[in-house]
């Protein structure tokens, strides 16, 4: 499906003089604004991205561990207003507000991290088959159709299932489910460039190998990635999310999923707040970075592009 | 071929079929607002071939497009001007023209592939790729002769059938048509059709209509697929057609059999033409008129001899020196220094004057009309007369060539 | 497939009535909503829809309607309930297994064995008093039915009684079945409680009697009341596969031939068990017919029983909370459970298989103070108002609320920070601190307790630092399937034990289940004190003896504790006002139900 | 041409695949697992737990057993389901019927919803039609299911009490046979209109919730191929032919539209696929998706293997079948321009 789909993306500049790429970054930019809902997506980001930044400020941090909801066991299943919990305590009188606030930082770092680990190990397998090609291309991207061939989440479900819930598993669970799409992109787009005619110029040049790989394919190959990342910042939460549902989540943390799945049952008995206000966040956050990845796609994406 | 010498004088006073008034499209841009056609009037009269010659963006193809109201707006807007029609019914009556930048889009509809009709530049792009020439041909009939298509007792056929007639069925009637008791009227319905359709199809010389019709796109040559275009353009035999630029896509031994090709049904079925070309000498086999345009202007017109032996205005004397002569192909306009200034935001001046050898300081400030020279029209201040721009003589730019 | 032929041979003529009576009136509904947008998402469930016949308005419109708000006295005229004549049971898990052989005390196949088998006695429903089952007699001293040295219990077994295949009960089929326990012996299954006492069985007359290799007080009310204990149909068993050593039998673990009052007549795995009443029980017969659903989600099970399509949910105090004050809905809560949640402490530590933030030495636990200061740190009343909804109370070791030896009197725990710092001081870990990680089994109680547990030390001392590694029940399991422990601490709920002589065995003595796995040796100030008191009450047949041993080793393990006993739960039921004559045993296995006394 | 070669090669490579997972499923099972968690109980006693281990061959080297496995797949036997009590190729059937189902009228939801908003936004390209559309199926994608689910409940089934949960109302499921396991096709086989209608009625919620996340992925894709199509000459061309802009839209841009986003009915299925897991949980279905959680939970690897393996094979069948559809569809592509 992949290889139909011919990755036939305009890249992002990276030749020519210093100002035609910042003058085309400029327009990429102006472009993507142009899009309210990307527009919309972006404000969210900030928003959540402060409010992760500014937790400590926000928030009394919990000792010794502040990733720990603190639980006031004489509070529990207080209303949103309660003086102390402006959005109430769950039924282990955990605050609401503090699970929200260091739930954007918990999910920072979880989408981070993966996002990290896994764009660079796809650049690094993307790279080797798409560049070297021939033998090693084979079997790497026959590793990489066996990754894809399970569905994420089952694949995460069976990965955190072995290794228990701690933060640090689901990162690693996550991680090996994500990095294929990258490695597949990064090959399709090296696979791409490298029948672009300056490619073959920079060789006649007698450029390095390495060097037309670092000057040339590479930066060309990143708008996809971007892309791709961008949407995998939402889908890594949703994902992290929907595994503490099924019941795989470090206990007391201060993330969303969790809260939600704590707070589900009450809500019918009318205390809502519980998982209302995190299942918000998760919402909030996969939909903010999908309508930018999506916004990004409509500008970087030629099939799109205005005649 | 119609060689313009043989082009009878009668055309000159014939009866009119287009007349464009001071036509103004406009696109909306970042900068600003774009004149991309900007007070073009023209004529076309019964059965001549006008031909609208131009650089790359001069705005040639907007015009055309205009015709059809088929530019994209937003961005575009039609920012003034009218475009009258007279259709054969109208001049046979004597009737009114219609404006069809005024009419409603119903009307549009009607006009559209029927009175006037349409080829576009690549055949590749114009023709649907997933559907099969006859069913792209067969639908201007749908749209434009339904009624001949259930044929007179139209009262005896039933409404579903009425409805295939006109295109108007959705999937599930579709598959009601397929079964007793439509199933014979809507194949008749289908063989009239496909008839009508290899009929189109053979006047345009295509060797096997029938085997043609089932075939797609990608499977036929650059020039059956334009052949195909000129069929289906020509399928209801409308008083205009407007061909910009047919053969640019096509290479050059194609090209000159679809020329004559058009040229040939033309002459047949008494079509006017608007011929859009920046091929000076396509252009003056093709057309008995030419209109110069430039940025959105048009800056000459005349009969075809007149304009090419004597061009007036400094930019068609340009294009003139690029071809060199007649008998040389591919007229290409490069001989011109520097290329077609943004439109954006125009100040009143000759928009030529950021290229023209002669431009004076008045060229800059002054926007000249199209000014009656002979049997010619030019818009240069070097035919103007100083008294009625309230200037001295002596700031008039100076042309040189032949005196005036 | 073939489970589902099974049941379209099922439905009781009266049920399919009223399908078609209620299907009428679907239908009209459906033809409405099928040209609606939300499709189909309208036609109510028909089961929902029964009471609708009459009047639909009230039922669809609010939960419950059918009890007036705040109205939650069982009397209901019964016309007015969902799936008159079926009791809904909502479980959370599904059996492994329905062979008696092979189900694990507290396993979701318990639940249904206790419904369709019968045992030679059975615990009553008023509370810990055993009434005659198949045996027609209750044994005892006095009766002559056990043996002066208590070794040999004689059942006189019932006449009359039919099995569900209508075969006979006979002594031979009592002693088959107990027999085949004990052969299989299969690992997952809880055969050893029998083989740990049973030294002999035999057929005398009508009479089955046993021997066994060790007095023992505990065997009537903690062993042949037991799941394992069940009669099964020898003519059924023999038909299909028989009894091996070891071997798995694969028709028992999916079928079930008993004496019970109610018949098994589907499994449909994933999605429900359905009992149907019994025609020729030889008892009181069931009143209604019984389907347990399977319903993984505990929020989809709370919002099932206000949506009143559940009679009854398995349900942890965690969700009172959220159910109090819903329509229609009442919360059982009656005598204590006599499995308290408790933490266990690791005294077999191997250091280099801790997890590495661990940072206690492998005798932590091998100090009395330092055992004595988690007891003292512990926040009970935290626990028991949060995770147990105030439905719970402190335990003395090792008695909890209902057992025998209970007493108000027996010294418990309660926080005491000065205390506990005192003790952690004496320990000498009160100034560098540590960090611990405690596995507990995740959701519910246990991970309340863990965070509590948690939250207390870090109260108490900043520099305590607990880590609760909460995972699913496979990995918890697994965990403890290592040997040695790869953790310092756990928490669990104990098994539900009848008897002081069988938790005590298990739970205190040096040598028994625990001590041995986690060297309680080590951790005693006097093991073999302990020892020979559990020892001696195990055997000791004089009821006040008994009582007294027991009260004395909670003095003693007040001062020496090997656990720390966060709070015991009581027995906790959420289920329609509608339901009547609701009876609950903690006795009974989980969810301590017998469907066959219910009604509605 | 290179779709026909580049499908053969895709059927060449398909065992490896499923080999290759196989592996990694079973070395889930085994490294990092404990595969007989499921039969443990915390209070074993050792011995016990070795008993169960050597019941389950695990004393052998791990690529014995892992051949022992293979070769039981291969022959139908992939060993016994813990978590339903039955040999896991039972009750792999027992439940695909419902999970096939359930994935199959969520598709439909999909397809529909996804093709209808990606229609609409991509006619009224950039204007407020358009963002509206977009905000609503990404919505779709980010919402996160056992949240959504939760509030349908809470409002359908506690408070309007219009639907219930599970799969079917046992006593009209009864009144007929099954042979299918989907219930819908039982019905009619059964002619019967009112278990046809129950099936429908037990499965629009599970199945709008289940769709209303893949749409996204369909709407995006329908978007942009149409806003693509829109630029193309031929439909000026036919416009210029006098067709009205409806018959523009629909005969001409949609049908070509439709073709690049049959591409992404695969990675929407995928969706599907695990979306079930959380949706049968919540919604009580009797299908995979609970079945593996179930597994997960209790540690049942023998469920766990069989199911990532056959969900995976699936998942790669279903995408082989739109490449061919694709390439079948797309002449263009045929032709490799």
């Amino acid at each position: 499906m992949v290889e139909l789909s011919a990755p036939g993306r305009i890249p992002l500049p990276t030749h020519g003089p210093f100002a035609v790429r910042v003058r085309r970054l400029a327009e990429v930019a102006r472009e993507v604004l142009r899009n309210p809902t990307t527009v919309a997506g972006l404000v969210i980001i900030v928003a959540l991205l402060t409010m992760a930044f500014l937790a400590p400020v926000l928030t009394e941090p919990n000792t010794p561990d502040p990733y720990q909801m603190p639980r006031d066991w004489t509070m529990r299943d207080a209303p949103p207003g309660t003086p102390g919990h402006p959005l109430g305590t769950t039924s282990t009188g955990g605050d609401v507000f503090y699970g929200v606030v260091w739930g954007a930082r918990t999910s920072l770092q979880l989408s981070v991290i993966v996002v990290g680990i896994t764009v660079t190990v796809g650049i690094i397998v993307g790279s080797l088959a798409g560049f070297i090609g021939g033998k090693l291309d084979e079997i790497l991207m026959r590793v990489v159709d066996v990754f894809l061939a399970i569905p994420e989440l089952i694949f995460a479900l069976a990965i955190a299932a072995v290794l228990g819930p701690s933060f640090s598993n689901i990162i690693f669970a996550l991680s090996v489910v994500f990095w294929v799409k990258y490695a597949r992109i990064i090959r399709g787009q090296i696979i791409h460039i490298k029948q672009n005619d300056y490619v073959d110029a920079a060789r006649v040049t007698g450029d390095s190998r390495f060097s037309i790989y670092r000057k040339d394919v590479l930066p060309n190959s990143i708008t996809p990635v971007m892309v791709q990342a961008t949407m995998d910042m939402g889908g890594i939460v949703l994902t992290a999310a929907t595994l503490s549902f099924i019941g795989l989540a470090e206990a007391g943390l201060a993330e969303w999923g969790v809260l939600v799945s704590d707070g589900q049952a009450g809500i019918s008995a009318g205390k809502w707040w519980a998982s209302t206000f995190p299942g918000l966040m998760v919402f909030l956050w996969a939909l903010a970075f999908n309508l930018v990845g999506d916004g990004l796609r409509d500008v970087l994406d030629p099939r799109t592009e205005r005649r | 071929m119609t060689a313009p010498a043989a082009s009878p004088p009668s055309r000159a006073t014939a009866p009119l079929v287009v007349s464009v008034q001071d036509l103004r499209v406009h696109f909306k841009v970042k900068a600003g607002m774009a004149h991309a056609v900007d007070g073009v009037s023209f004529d076309v009269r019964d059965g001549e071939t006008l031909g609208l010659v131009g650089e790359t963006g001069c705005g040639k193809t907007v015009t055309a497009r205009s015709f059809l109201r088929l530019v994209k707006s937003p961005p575009g807007i039609y920012a003034g001007g009218k475009i009258d029609f007279w259709s054969r019914d109208t001049r046979r009556s004597g009737g009114e023209p219609v404006d069809l930048l005024g009419i409603s889009d119903r009307e549009m509809l009607a006009i559209r592939g029927d009175r006037i009709a349409m080829i576009f530049q690549d055949p590749a792009k114009a023709l649907n790729p997933a559907m099969s020439i006859g069913d792209q041909v067969a639908e201007v009939f749908y749209q434009h002769r339904s009624d001949d298509l259930i044929g007179e007792r139209s009262d005896r056929v039933p409404t579903l059938v009425r409805r295939a007639s006109r295109q108007l069925t959705t999937g599930p009637e579709r598959l009601a048509l397929r079964l007793p008791p439509w199933r014979r009227q809507s194949r008749a319905l289908r063989r009239r059709v496909d008839a009508l359709v290899a009929g189109a199809l053979a006047e345009t010389q295509i060797a096997n209509p029938r085997k043609i019709m089932d075939r797609y796109p990608h499977e036929l040559s650059g020039g059956m697929k334009q052949r195909v275009m000129i069929a289906q353009a020509l399928a209801c035999n409308p008083d205009l057609l407007i061909a910009d630029e047919p053969t640019t896509a096509l290479d050059v031994t194609i090209q000159a059999r679809i020329l004559e090709l058009i040229a040939d049904l033309q002459e047949r079925h008494g079509t006017s033409v608007l011929y859009i070309s920046h091929d000076l000498s396509l252009v003056r086999q093709m057309c008995d008129r030419v209109a110069v345009m430039y940025a959105g202007r048009i800056v000459e017109t005349g009969d075809t001899p007149a304009v090419f032996s004597d061009p007036l205005h400094p930019y068609t004397r340009g294009l003139m020196a690029a071809v060199p002569s007649a008998t040389q192909k591919r007229g290409e306009l490069q001989a011109i220094e520097g290329n077609v200034p943004e439109m954006v935001n125009p100040t009143p001046s000759c928009r030529f004057h950021t290229r023209c050898r002669f431009a004076v300081d008045l060229c800059r400030r002054v926007d000249p009309e199209l000014l009656d020279v002979g049997d010619q029209g030019v818009a240069c201040l070097a035919y103007a007369s100083a008294a009625e721009l309230g200037v001295p003589e002596s700031s008039l730019p100076l042309v040189e060539g032949p005196n005036r | 497939m073939k489970v589902q032929q099974t049941i379209a041979l099922a439905p009781a003529e009266e049920e399919t009535m009223r399908a078609s009576k209620q299907w009428r009136f679907g239908q009209i509904r459906v033809v409405l909503v099928v040209l609606a947008l939300l499709a189909a998402a309208c036609t109510a469930d028909p089961a929902t829809d029964t009471t609708g016949s009459d009047d639909t308005t009230p039922d669809t419109t609010e939960p419950g309607a059918t009890t007036a708000p705040g109205d939650t006295t069982p009397e209901e005229p019964t016309g007015d309930v969902n799936n008159p004549g079926l009791y809904v049971h909502a479980a959370d898990d599904e059996p492994l297994s329905l062979d008696p052989a092979q189900v694990a005390a507290g396993e979701a196949g318990e639940t249904v064995i206790t419904q369709v088998y019968e045992r030679l006695v059975e615990i009553g429903p008023g509370g810990p008093d055993l009434i005659p089952g198949l045996a027609s007699e209750v044994p005892t001293v006095e009766n002559g039915l056990i043996s002066e040295d208590g070794l040999t219990y004689t059942f006189p077994i019932r006449e009359g009684v039919v099995f569900h295949d209508g075969s006979e009960l006979t002594p031979d089929v009592v002693k088959f079945s107990w027999d085949r326990a004990l052969t299989m012996a299969l690992p997952e299954g809880n055969s050893s409680i029998l083989s740990d006492l049973v030294a002999s069985t035999a057929v005398d007359g009508n009479n089955f009697v046993v021997i066994l290799n060790d007095r023992n007080a505990a065997f009537l009310n903690s062993v042949v009341t037991a799941a394992v204990a069940s009669i099964v149909s020898q003519e059924a068993v023999e038909a299909n596969g028989g009894a091996e050593a070891g071997v798995v039998n694969e028709f028992m673990t999916s079928n079930m031939v008993g004496t019970g009052p109610y018949t098994l007549t589907a499994w449909n795995r994933g999605e429900n068990i359905q009992l149907e009443i019994f025609g020729d029980y030889w008892g009181e017969p069931a009143h209604l017919d019984v389907r347990i659903d399977q319903v993984a989600d505990a929020d989809v099970r709370a919002l099932g029983l206000q949506a009143g399509d559940y009679d009854s949910i398995e349900t942890d105090p965690t969700f009172v909370t959220d159910l109090e004050g819903a329509d229609g809905v009442t919360i059982f809560s009656g005598e204590f459970l006599l499995e308290p949640v408790h933490m266990g402490m690791n005294m077999n530590i191997q250091a280099d298989l801790l997890p590495p933030e661990d940072t206690i030495p492998p005798d932590f636990f091998h100090d009395v103070n330092v055992r004595r200061g988690f007891n003292l740190a512990f926040d009970y009343e935290a626990f028991i108002e949060g995770g147990l909804a105030g439905l719970g109370g402190v335990v003395p070791h090792y008695l909890p609320q209902g057992m025998l030896g209970y007493d108000e009197s027996l010294p418990v725990f309660e926080r005491d920070l000065a205390a506990a710092e005192a003790a952690f001081t004496e320990a000498g870990y009160w100034e560098e601190g540590f960090t611990m990680t405690v596995l507990v089994e995740e959701g519910g109680v246990f991970e309340t307790a863990g965070l509590v547990l948690a939250d207390s030390m870090a109260e108490l001392n900043p520099a305590f630092n607990i880590q609760v590694l909460a995972v699913v029940e496979a990995q918890f399991d697994s965990a403890h399937a290592a040997d040695p422990f790869p953790y310092a601490a756990w928490v669990k709920n104990s098994d539900p034990f009848a008897d002081p002589a069988a938790s005590f065995a298990a739970y205190i003595h040096p040598d028994g289940e625990w001590g041995s796995v986690h060297g309680f040796s080590e951790a005693y100030a006097d093991p073999d004190q302990i020892a020979s008191l559990i020892d001696e009450a195990a055997v000791e047949l004089d009821t006040d003896r008994r009582v007294e041993i027991y009260q004395e080793l909670a003095d003693l393990l007040y001062e020496d504790p090997v656990w720390l006993i966060p709070g015991n739960e009581r027995a906790l039921m959420a289920h329609r006002s509608w339901v009547q004559n609701f009876e609950m045993n903690p006795l009974w296995p989980r969810p301590s139900l017998k469907f066959a006394y219910l009604d509605k | 041409m290179q779709i026909r070669e580049y499908i053969l090669r895709r059927l060449m490579i398909f065992p490896l695949i499923i080999i290759g997972t196989s592996i990694i499923v079973f070395t889930l099972s085994r490294v990092g697992g404990n595969p007989i968690a499921i039969y443990l109980e915390h209070e074993m006693t050792p011995a016990e737990v070795a008993e169960i281990e050597e019941r389950y061959g695990l004393n052998d080297p791990l690529p014995v057993q892992y051949l022992a496995w293979a070769g039981g797949v291969l022959t139908g036997d992939m060993g016994w389901s813990g978590v339903s009590a039955q040999p896991v190729t039972e009750a792999l059937l027992d439940r695909v019927g419902a999970t096939l189902e359930l994935a199959l009228f969520a598709a439909v939801v999909a397809v529909t919803l996804g093709i209808g908003l990606g229609t609409f936004g991509g006619a009224r390209r950039d204007r407020l039609p358009d963002h509206l559309t977009r905000v609503f199926s990404i919505s779709g994608a980010s919402m996160p299911i056992f949240w959504f689910a939760i509030l349908l409940l809470i409002l359908f089934w506690v408070n309007l009490g219009w639907v219930s949960i599970g799969r079917s109302d046992p006593t009209i499921f009864a009144s007929i046979a099954h042979p299918t396991g989907l219930y819908t096709v039982d019905a009619i086989l059964a002619g019967s209109l009112t278990a046809f209608l129950d099936a429908l009625a037990y499965m629009a919620l599970p199945a709008i919730t289940l769709g209303f996340g893949a749409t996204a992925i369909i709407a995006r894709m329908m978007r942009s191929s149409l806003v693509e199509e829109l630029n193309e000459d031929y439909v000026d061309a036919a416009r210029a032919k006098g067709l009205p802009e409806k018959l523009v839209l629909r005969r001409h841009a949609r049908r070509n539209a439709l073709i690049p986003t049959v591409t992404v009915i695969g990675l929407g299925f995928g969706f599907l696929l695990q979306g079930t897991v959380v949706v049968e949980i919540i919604f009580r279905w009797p299908g995979l998706g609970r079945w593996m959680a179930d597994a997960v939970l209790r540690g049942d690897q023998a469920t766990i293997m069989a199911y990532v393996l056959f969900t995976s094979v699936l998942f790669l069948a279903v995408n082989l079948i739109v490449d061919v559809m694709y390439a079948y569809l797309d002449r263009r592509v045929v032709l490799g321009a």
